[in-house]
């Protein structure tokens, strides 16, 4: 058992609306000193066996073709410390 | 007598304000438009959060809604006793704003869903809810994506153990817990709930049912009485 | 950082230049050395290219699209035509109702959800910038077979993306198609429609005159979306590194279009708007080109006052971003500080970034250099255009003798209902529908599964007049009929559109189009093209509704293989009294239940051909468009005399399905018996200029009268009531079961 | 100018419709070896100073009121390595 993580970022190129709403609610809320945010996703995945290179690489797959978006989003993967 | 007044209020990206002042008036009330950049209630007798997506949904439903400078003048009121109903985006904010237990999250079956529901009404100890009778089944349009309700166990326990549960899914659109489709605070002045009443009194447009109107007559009869 | 300026480019006249990469000609590069008399600047490339672009320019389509003109009906309805961003249409008592269809299917085929997403933001600007406050969309919608892997990535995108974006902005989705073919599996049609309302004296025009007027840039701010062509630009000439790579996906923010149209309809209250123009494809270029083509003649822009998402961006690439949410407008100096303010209101940024001139030219500085001096009309207005040869495909004479008269009939008419009634064109779209909002504005009075979506106006917008009146839409297109026909097949999606607006009473007024087709090099798809044009054109002379705008998407192949010419129409129609419309189906028991039109074996291209033999073949219905009229008239003057208690039009399925479908309008059966003597003809037969309709016992006579006067056909079929569809000696199926394979096919396949 | 992870994952006893939504489309896609899935957001806050404890402690504040509901959710900050 295993535990690996899977980040998942809009581009750098890409619109993020949630994020830039966020960014513009916080003065507002009272936080100063925020340049930027971005919103994305994480995704923890529980793996039976060992985090293995073999299971990493199908991690990734499965990253590449469920978990992001590959045509606007950016992805990376790790084990949980 | 001049009529009741109730605030409607806009947040950028509310949609169904307008909806929601003409239910008013056709009940014989006074829509009152209350701006979430003005921390002024206006007076207004009871105040109205409609649905929408608000600040665009982003972050969660309700997430940034509940700090605009209208929502501190209104949050004190509520817990004070004004009577407030929050429906789908407003049931949203209401809960990001602790005014009501519990959150509500993405719709068990992952879609959007715009359909005309069945809905029981399991209490009528609400100036919102009054008109209806206990155990009265209603049919009013849901639509929403993010309308499932949960909570602990203990706040499920005590909701249901103080008549809290003010309305039930009749076949269960969304996965809310015990079949949740609106409750109310402990005072019972404000009530939020997923189904729109406001898109459910004239025969003419859309919805399958008047049975929205059930709700303007109840606030407007209370205030009236006031 | 090296600079192509115009004075760069007088002195470097043999620059090559990389025109061919951004899908310019010789001839046409030619032609814009010899328009400005030195070579242009990277910049100005870029606006030609855009501008001279087929989406822009029009430049294979023009020449047949100007039929839509030349051969239009006198309408006194029509208050502005073709060539706005948007048609605007007269609907009584002072209002006037603007809308348009669009296609997005490129887009929606690379990333589903942001293409179809950014689809429903840009018809609902051009709806916007018309100075209407959008009240509905609409989408048609055209995917690969349902079984089709490819077609489960593809819809449920499609569908969350107009989904998303259409219930964000509050606008109720009143309509639309969902068809499958295998034709389309590379290349999904997205079309979306939009309508709007507006004072009929407040319409808004793309146009900047008034030399000294303020031009703002308002909205999102610009970012490099959709510009992998201007990095070729600016990397080709400047072998910049830093322009990476550019996503050619643009991503919608829903939130922000919103705001948009907010704050746009408080600029027209409080009128300080002199000309508006929404940026859509080509952007910033197409949108300064256009307004000073249409005003005073010149503008003067400094590029570098465009605020930026991404600070790295190169003249180029501001100038051809599709950054989504953006809008211009032309402002006097007087009113600028009221504009800037209701800006501030609604949290939407707002620049300053230019000024009309009257010199006849577009000046734009970077900086302060000038690196773009043109006469905006020749990019806006004075593109190539192209007489493309066109002939008949080789296999037509071929496919059309190929007729389904000669299929096997089947034995058992049950079975093929409910095969029919479960397959995926013909089964309920509820799949699809139930993740759209239908009610928001509280205007909706009819909307899914009714022919067409009806409105009512009286409360569209806060604080208007009352009016009784309300407007009615309908989108349809058959690509099969279109393939067999490309003539005919136009004139029959219009003649199903106008039906199905007349089946709810509303008089049909208006046409808007989207022609998907494959390319326009290839000759057999420019005679597909131009047959349908044709067809389209003709049609709408004789029906009496103009064309008022729309949308030609090219290039719909994959590899030579061109989908089925599919010409989508949408026809918008008024009602005097909205509350008299009809409902959609059998609405109570005890009903007489009424077919309306003349039914003729036409088999050829039907759904029973399509679905029982994979058969494509033979020629379409006949397009009877003088039956055609002579139907709504009857129904418009039935439904205004409240003679109906119920309609549904006779299309795809033919009669078998139409009474299915009433069935399950609120589970009320019927008993009928056919008129003809060949019961399988009688069902399945897709004849054209057919409707269904019930009246109570004793309003029959009087329709039967009506119908007599129009020289209508009219049969009394039966009756409503029980809790099967039977047909007399035919067959005889409980309407929960017609329910359980309507409503389980797409979830069955979509989930 | 330094980059501050907010990590949000629903609390443990949430149902996480999404994240289960994923797991059981994995198999059908070939993927099998993954015992549970659980989505959650990745916040990426620039933060104009350095991330001091100062700063940090600004984050988990915004995030305790804005970035997380912490009636179903649970949230980490971290500086990013
Ligand atoms: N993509 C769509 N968007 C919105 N409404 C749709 C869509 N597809 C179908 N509908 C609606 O669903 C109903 C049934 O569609 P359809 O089966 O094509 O109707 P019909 O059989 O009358 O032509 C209609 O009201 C139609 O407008
Ligand atoms: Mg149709």
């Amino acid at each position: 058992m295993a535990r690996v993580i899977v980040d998942v970022m809009l581009k750098p190129e890409i619109l993020d609306a949630q994020g830039q709403a966020i960014a513009r609610a916080l003065p507002r809320l009272g936080f100063s000193g925020v340049s930027s945010v971005r919103q994305g996703k994480r995704f923890e995945v529980e793996i039976e066996g060992p985090a293995d290179e073999a299971a990493l690489a199908e991690v990734r797959k499965m990253a590449e073709t469920l978990l992001a978006n590959t045509v606007i989003e950016d992805f990376t993967v790790t084990v949980a410390g | 007598m001049s009529a009741a007044r109730v605030g409607v209020v806009t947040f950028p990206g509310t949609l169904d304000d307008q909806d929601a002042a003409r239910a008013v008036r056709h009940a014989g009330g006074e829509a009152v438009p209350l701006w979430h950049a003005d921390p002024d209630l206006k007076g207004v007798d009871a105040v109205f959060l409609p649905g929408g997506f608000s600040y665009g949904d982003y972050l969660r439903c309700g997430a940034i809604s509940r700090f605009a400078p209208l929502m501190e003048e209104l949050i004190p009121a509520a817990r004070a006793g004004l009577p407030v109903l929050g429906t789908c985006n407003g049931f949203q904010i209401l809960c990001e704003a602790h005014l009501l237990p519990g959150a509500l999250m993405r719709n068990a079956s992952l879609h959007y869903i715009c359909r005309d529901q069945g809905v029981v009404v399991e209490n009528t100890a609400t100036p919102w809810t009054a008109d209806f009778t206990e155990g009265q089944r209603i049919v009013l349009p849901i639509k929403h994506g993010e309308g499932r309700y949960v909570a602990d166990e203990a706040t499920l326990a005590a909701l249901e153990a103080n008549g809290q549960v003010v309305f039930r899914y009749v076949g269960n659109p969304n996965g809310s817990l015990n079949d949740i489709a609106g409750i109310r605070n402990e005072a019972g002045n404000i009530v939020g709930l997923m189904p729109h009443p406001e898109h459910a009194v004239e025969d003419l447009t859309g919805a399958p049912s008047t049975d929205g109107r059930g709700f303007f007559t109840s606030i407007l009869k209370k205030l009236v009485n006031a | 950082m090296n600079l192509d300026t115009v004075k760069r480019a007088a002195d470097t006249p043999g620059e090559r230049q990389p025109y061919a990469e951004l899908g310019m000609k010789r001839d046409e590069y030619d032609r814009v050395r010899e328009i400005l008399g030195r070579r242009p600047t990277s910049s100005e490339l870029a606006i030609y290219s855009v501008m001279w672009s087929e989406h822009c320019s029009y430049k294979s389509s023009k020449v047949h699209l100007r039929q839509f003109g030349t051969k239009a009906p006198k309408s006194d309805a029509l208050l502005v035509g073709m060539g706005e961003n948007a048609g605007v249409v007269d609907v009584g008592d002072g209002w006037a109702a603007t809308f348009k269809i669009e296609s997005h299917n490129h887009p929606s085929y690379v990333e589903p959800h942001q293409g179809a997403a950014t689809g429903v933001g840009g018809i609902v600007r051009d709806i916007m910038s018309m100075g209407a406050r959008p009240i509905a969309v609409m989408d048609s919608l055209r995917f690969g077979g349902a079984d089709q892997p490819d077609t489960r990535r593809v819809l449920p995108g499609v569908v969350e993306g107009i989904s998303h974006y259409g219930n964000c902005l509050g606008l109720p989705n009143i309509g639309g198609e969902v068809v499958f073919d295998p034709c389309y599996i590379g290349n999904p049609l997205v079309n979306a429609l939009c309508v709007g309302l507006l004072r009929k004296d407040q319409i808004k025009l793309a146009t900047a005159p008034g030399p000294g007027n303020k031009v703002v840039l308002f909205g999102a701010l610009t970012g490099p979306d959709g510009i992998g062509g201007a990095s070729v630009l600016a990397s080709a000439t400047f072998e910049d590194e830093s322009q990476a790579k550019r996503p050619s996906v643009q991503v919608g923010d829903p939130f922000m279009e919103k705001l948009l149209i907010e704050c746009c309809l408080e600029l027209y209250q409080a009128d300080v708007v002199v000309g508006i123009q929404d940026l859509g494809a080509a952007g910033v270029s197409c949108a300064t080109t256009e307004l000073a083509a249409k005003g005073t003649g010149g503008m003067d822009v400094q590029l570098d006052l465009v605020p930026l998402r991404d600070p790295s961006l190169r003249p180029e690439e501001i100038l051809m971003s599709e950054s989504q949410e953006r809008m211009m407008a032309v402002v006097t100096p007087d009113d600028i500080d009221a504009f800037m303010a209701i800006c501030t209101k609604w949290d939407i940024p707002a620049t300053v970034i230019g000024e009309v001139t009257d010199t006849g030219r577009l000046v734009m500085t970077w900086h302060g250099e000038t690196i773009v001096d043109i006469p905006p009309g020749t990019a806006a207005d004075e593109g190539p255009v192209y007489e493309r040869p066109f002939a008949e495909p080789a296999g037509q004479a071929a496919l059309n003798a190929a007729s389904a008269a000669e299929l096997p009939r089947p034995e058992d008419l049950r079975a093929t209902l409910l095969q029919l009634f479960g397959s995926p064109n013909l089964a309920s779209k509820e799949w699809v529908t139930s993740q759209y909002d239908r009610y928001v504005r509280g205007n909706t009075v009819l909307a899914q599964p009714a022919d067409a979506g009806v409105l009512r106006i009286s409360e569209a917008m806060p604080g208007a007049e009352e009016t009784t009146r309300g407007i009615a839409l309908a989108t349809d297109g058959n690509g099969r009929y279109a393939r067999l026909d490309p003539y005919a097949g136009a004139q029959l999606a219009l003649s199903e559109a106008y039906r199905n607006v007349a089946v709810t009473g509303a008089t049909p007024l208006a046409v808007t189009n989207c022609l998907n087709f494959g390319s326009p090099e290839d000759p057999e798809v420019m005679w597909q093209f131009a047959e349908a044009v044709r067809g389209l054109a003709d049609a709408c002379k004789i029906l009496g509704v103009p064309v008022t705008g729309g949308n030609v998407s090219f290039y719909n192949q994959t590899g030579s293989t061109a989908i089925h010419p599919t010409p989508v129409v949408g026809v918008l129609g008024v009602i005097d009294d909205v509350a008299k419309r009809v409902r959609s189906g059998f609405t109570g028991e005890g009903d007489r239940v009424v077919l309306l039109g003349e039914t003729r074996e036409e088999l050829s291209g039907s759904e029973w051909a399509h679905v029982a033999h994979g058969h494509l073949g033979g020629l379409p219905p006949v397009a009877d468009l003088e039956a055609e009229r002579a139907l709504a008239l009857v129904l418009t003057e039935a439904a205004s005399r409240g003679l109906l208690t119920g309609s549904h039009d006779l299309s795809d399925g033919g009669l078998a399905v139409a009474l299915a479908e009433a069935c399950l309008a609120r589970g009320v059966g019927c008993a009928v018996s056919l008129p003809g003597d060949d019961a399988f003809v009688d069902l399945f037969s897709e004849s054209a200029a057919r409707a269904l309709v019930t009246v109570r016992p004793e309003a029959f006579d009087a329709l039967a009268e009506l119908c007599a006067a129009h020289e209508v056909p009219c049969y009394g079929l039966g009756g409503t009531g029980g809790g099967t569809l039977a047909v007399e000696g035919v067959l005889e199926i409980p309407v929960a079961e017609l329910r359980e394979v309507h409503e389980g096919a797409l979830p069955a396949v979509f989930g």
